[in-house]
């Protein structure tokens, strides 16, 4: 059935389409709507769930890892300090090996304070062993949540789907709300707390042991890659919906490629076709997958990276991402921080004017 | 007197707490009084360690580690799993994960009414770190941040619980064992949050001799340094030692003397806080204050 | 692509009303998309709004700079902004007011200007809520008389969102009553 | 030293195949090692004096003293509790 929706309202939709036993979350602009959804959603029986209104977001993803210790489907979502709030928690599901899914709407980190789309709060927990997808429309958000929960219980690592504040969030956009059918089967974790099996998890390891863990959670993370892709096939086979850890667009023949990641990202496609018809052959890589990083096929070709975040004394985090994966050069665009609006005429113009090498910030450069 | 207390041992033997440890005591009666259906679920504090390293446990009932902070609402999330219904959920925490850094998720998982026992194990220190002072540390109480002994008063957790309206709640100690063992099963009988206050005679932190634990914790309760009681229905009913050293207390010096950590305690000072407290809990009982009465 | 930009204070309901143009247009097969400014502002401040519509796919997230159409649900508004700011020349300028005055003048001559007084719609149909009178479904009525979407698919898109029909009476009355 | 860490390297691919996903700890006596080990001095109870209070079974943190009163020196950390408690003080801390 397709229908109007925001971000935020497909997100709290695909939680209920993917069965999910226990959701613990605590309210933050701009994602509230996702947690007031689900709430209704529960309480007028439309979803057969737990809802925990905890009174922290450490306590939000402290109760999913319960419950999904124990065996079951858990979501949270959150946006900016109620992740970092977090943090704690989030490299401890990630060493539990627990399959949680989480929502991310990105926003700006105090001070000052800032309610708008920033991607700062997600990537600064790049490290913490969470699978990383960032969404640019509606439709992807529902999506990708559906594909997160049958990838995440594939490989026993958490997902965390990123969509931006209020741009993303607040928008509404057309929404086909697929029944997902068995295309997420019954959870069963092979590490579930079991009475009948005790054991203890998670108690006093030495450093041998620890290493090795750490090593699989690496490993793991390297198998997702390859599992994301029959994820993305089957669901691309069932409802005709195809996405990748990378959406290119106009790449072919082009030899200035823009790479970024979420609304903007889509937003350059735009900005692509205008400077195709100036004759530039220019195209565009949207990143979907930032954990774990994808490999771009950027050799030999002029890279503008679009960053909506920075990583203060080193620059923008996709760009350094980029550096590190591919031999290219990069020229790094900051923009869009703290919600700084950017047009694709805008992001045409710093195309246009881009360097081979180098670090721009909009608005201020 | 063992007969109507199960033989079966779930803290199993060649655990690596320290000899005379009470916080093991008290584990070993909470565990036979839950069972096998039961999950425990463990933040940061000295039976984290006490468990052995991986691949091996000394418990032998399914324990959560988890995060200092994170303990009270890890097991709600556990008990609101479908699946889970009718099983055990058991916190086992310290004093600083009790009072100090998991206070904020206690108090949201009492005020939700999550169907969880909440057992905090108090040792009046954080002991698995080498003694630090928690909000639990009494005053007087030499700790390695309070080295000249605390100058200020500890925190009293339980009214913070009582504010709350909880299920039920109980003080305990390690030294009443089958004390203990009544109250958690009376507990796990009730839906909804059950809080224990289970005070844990700690040898290397309070330094006295081993084979004093449950001496002390005798002494604690006869002196009114700590108190054993039951609060449900709003109601505090005060059980029989504290009934009895409420009418009259032992000399608090008994207690203090035997402990290292009460060298040069100004004793008359602990003593106007122990009586302050002795009258506080007569009131919240509502037995009439002796010293009025006698007057 | 259609771009419509809507100028209102916090609690008149200029968010929905976006959202309503753009059901009203998903309705109708196209493409569309709605989403605010948000400030930190609470009620009371003044609020944009945004609307696409397009026989396409949109890609276009940022805010809406030239607009083909500005909705004003608060003439007070045009004292203090310059809502027609950006508007593309022969662009529709709708206005909840009843002084036809205030829309005269060499600034709004390039315009096509309409007006239409919703708040009196609202409040003699007694739609209000927390003490504001319902603006945004009666203007949805305006914009389908201007062309804008169909009264049918406007009508609709009300009633997918609100259960209580004097909503579609107001856009009904506003169809009738605008002024262009 | 490089082919000490290749040695390693492949002892850690081997073991990590056996390993559970996350670490998981199966219950057993002796998870601390043979803690009797620790003590300096051991429980030795006169069963002529022995009341069979039971106290000695009750208070023992490691539930070292079975039913028909045997001490599990094993795994008995010398505490001296069971000592302590023991009202017809027929439980003797001996050095060891």
């Amino acid at each position: 059935m397709k229908k109007m929706a925001t971000g935020n309202q497909a997100a709290a939709l695909a939680v209920k389409e993917s069965n999910v036993e226990v959701v613990a979350a605590y309210p933050i602009t701009p994602q509230t709507e996702v947690v007031e959804t689900i709430a209704s959603l529960v309480e007028t029986g439309k979803m057969n769930a737990s809802y925990i209104r905890v009174e922290s977001e450490h306590s939000a993803l402290a109760a999913c890892i319960g419950a999904s210790a124990s065996g079951a489907r858990a979501f949270t979502a959150t946006s900016s300090h109620g992740l970092l709030y977090m943090h704690e928690m989030i490299h401890w599901a990630a060493g539990a090996r627990l399959p949680i899914v989480m929502a991310n709407i990105n926003r700006a980190i105090g001070p000052a304070w800032n309610i708008w789309a920033d991607h700062s709060d997600s990537l600064s927990q790049r490290d913490t062993g969470w699978m990383q997808f960032y969404a640019a429309t509606v439709q992807e958000v529902y999506d990708t949540i559906l594909m997160s929960y049958r990838l995440a219980e594939k490989v026993c690592l958490p997902a965390m789907v990123c969509l931006d504040g209020f741009i993303l969030s607040h928008a509404i956009q057309p929404l086909d709300v697929t029944p997902s059918g068995d295309f997420i089967p019954p959870i069963s974790l092979p590490h579930a707390l079991d009475t009948k099996n005790p054991m203890s998890y998670g108690n006093l390891t030495g450093p041998n042991d620890y290493f090795k863990f750490r090593r699989m959670i690496h490993d793991a993370m390297k198998r997702a890659d390859k599992e994301c892709r029959e994820v993305e096939r089957e669901f691309a086979e069932r409802f005709g919906r195809k996405y990748g850890p990378v959406m290119e667009y106009r790449t072919d023949d082009a030899d200035t490629i823009i790479v970024g990641m979420g609304t903007m990202a889509r937003e350059a496609e735009v900005a692509v076709d205008l400077l195709r018809k100036e004759g530039l052959k220019v195209g565009s890589m949207r990143v979907r997958q930032f954990r774990p990083f994808p490999r771009l096929g950027l050799e030999g070709k002029k890279v503008v990276a679009l960053d909506r975040d920075c990583s203060y004394g080193a620059g923008g985090i996709l760009a350094q991402e980029i550096r590190f994966h591919h031999d290219v050069p990069v020229y790094n665009i900051i923009a869009g921080i703290g919600g700084q609006d950017v047009r694709y005429e805008v992001i045409a113009e710093l195309v246009r004017k881009a360097r081979p090498e180098g670090e721009f910030w909009l608005g201020v450069d | 007197m063992l007969d109507d207390i199960p033989q079966e041992e779930y803290l199993l033997k060649g655990n690596t707490a320290c000899a005379g440890c009470g916080a093991m005591l008290a584990l070993r009666y909470i565990l036979k009084a839950a069972g096998q259906n039961t999950i425990i679920v463990n933040p940061a504090c000295c039976s984290t360690v006490c468990q052995g390293t991986y691949p091996k446990t000394a418990y032998g009932v399914p324990v959560l580690n988890i995060a200092f902070a994170a303990a009270a609402a890890a097991a709600d999330g556990i008990a609101s799993a479908r699946r889970n219904k009718g099983k055990n959920i058991i916190v086992f925490a310290g004093d600083g994960g009790t009072v100090d850094i998991g206070i904020q998720a206690l108090s949201g998982a009492i005020e939700r009414n999550a169907n969880i026992l909440y057992i905090c194990y108090d040792n009046e220190a954080y002991s698995n770190t080498g003694m630090q002072k928690s909000g639990s540390t009494p005053y007087g109480a030499i700790t390695t941040t309070t080295p000249t002994g605390r100058k200020d008063s500890k925190k009293d957790i339980d009214l913070i619980i009582m504010a709350h309206r909880p299920k039920y709640m109980a003080s305990a100690s390690a030294a009443y064992p089958k004390d203990l063992y009544e109250k958690v099963r009376k507990a796990l009988t009730i839906e909804g949050t059950k809080f224990i206050h289970v005070l844990c005679p700690c040898p290397s932190g309070w330094r006295y001799s081993t084979e004093k634990t449950v001496e002390l914790g005798r002494l604690a309760v006869r002196c009114g340094m700590w108190f054993l009681y039951e609060y449900e229905d709003g109601k505090v009913k005060l059980n029989a030692p504290t009934k009895a050293a409420l009418k009259r207390p032992a000399p608090l010096a008994d207690y203090v003397r035997p402990q290292g950590r009460f060298k040069g305690v100004n004793l008359e000072r602990l003593q106007k806080e122990v009586d302050e407290e002795m009258d506080r809990i007569r009131a919240l009982a509502g037995i009439e204050n002796a010293k009025e009465a006698s007057e | 692509m259609l771009e419509i930009r809507i100028h209102s204070r916090g609690g008149q309901g200029g968010v929905t009303a976006s959202k309503l143009l753009a059901q009203a247009a998903f309705l109708e097969g196209k493409y569309s998309t709605a989403f605010p400014l948000y400030g930190a502002e609470r009620r009371g401040a003044p609020v944009t709004s945004f609307t696409r519509i397009s026989d396409h796919d949109i890609k276009v997230v940022s805010q809406i700079y030239e607009p083909d159409i500005v909705v004003v649900l608060d003439d007070g508004i045009m004292d203090l902004v310059d809502v027609t700011e950006g508007l593309k020349d022969g662009g529709l300028l709708l206005v909840n007011t009843d002084n036809g005055d205030k829309l005269k003048g060499p600034k709004y001559s390039k315009f096509r200007v309409a007006r239409v007084n919703v708040t009196d719609i609202a409040l003699s149909l007694g739609l209000v809520l927390s003490g504001n009178p319902i603006l945004n479904t009666p203007i949805l009525g305006a914009l389908a008389r201007l062309g804008v979407v169909k009264l049918e698919s406007a009508e609709k898109a009300i009633r997918d969102m609100f259960e209580d029909e004097r909503n579609v009476q107001a856009a009904r009355a506003a169809y009738e009553k605008v002024i262009a | 030293m490089k082919k000490m860490a290749l040695k390693q390297e492949a002892k850690l691919m081997s073991i990590c195949d056996d390993m559970p996903l996350t670490p998981m700890s199966k219950p057993q006596a002796g998870a601390g090692g043979k803690t009797g080990t620790w003590r300096t001095f051991k429980p030795v109870l006169d069963k002529e004096s022995c009341k069979q209070c039971g106290n000695c079974i009750l208070y023992c943190p490691e539930a070292c003293i079975d039913r028909e009163l045997n001490i599990d020196y094993d795994y008995c950390k010398g505490c001296g509790i069971c000592a302590n408690e023991c009202p017809s003080k027929s439980i003797k801390m001996v050095r060891e």
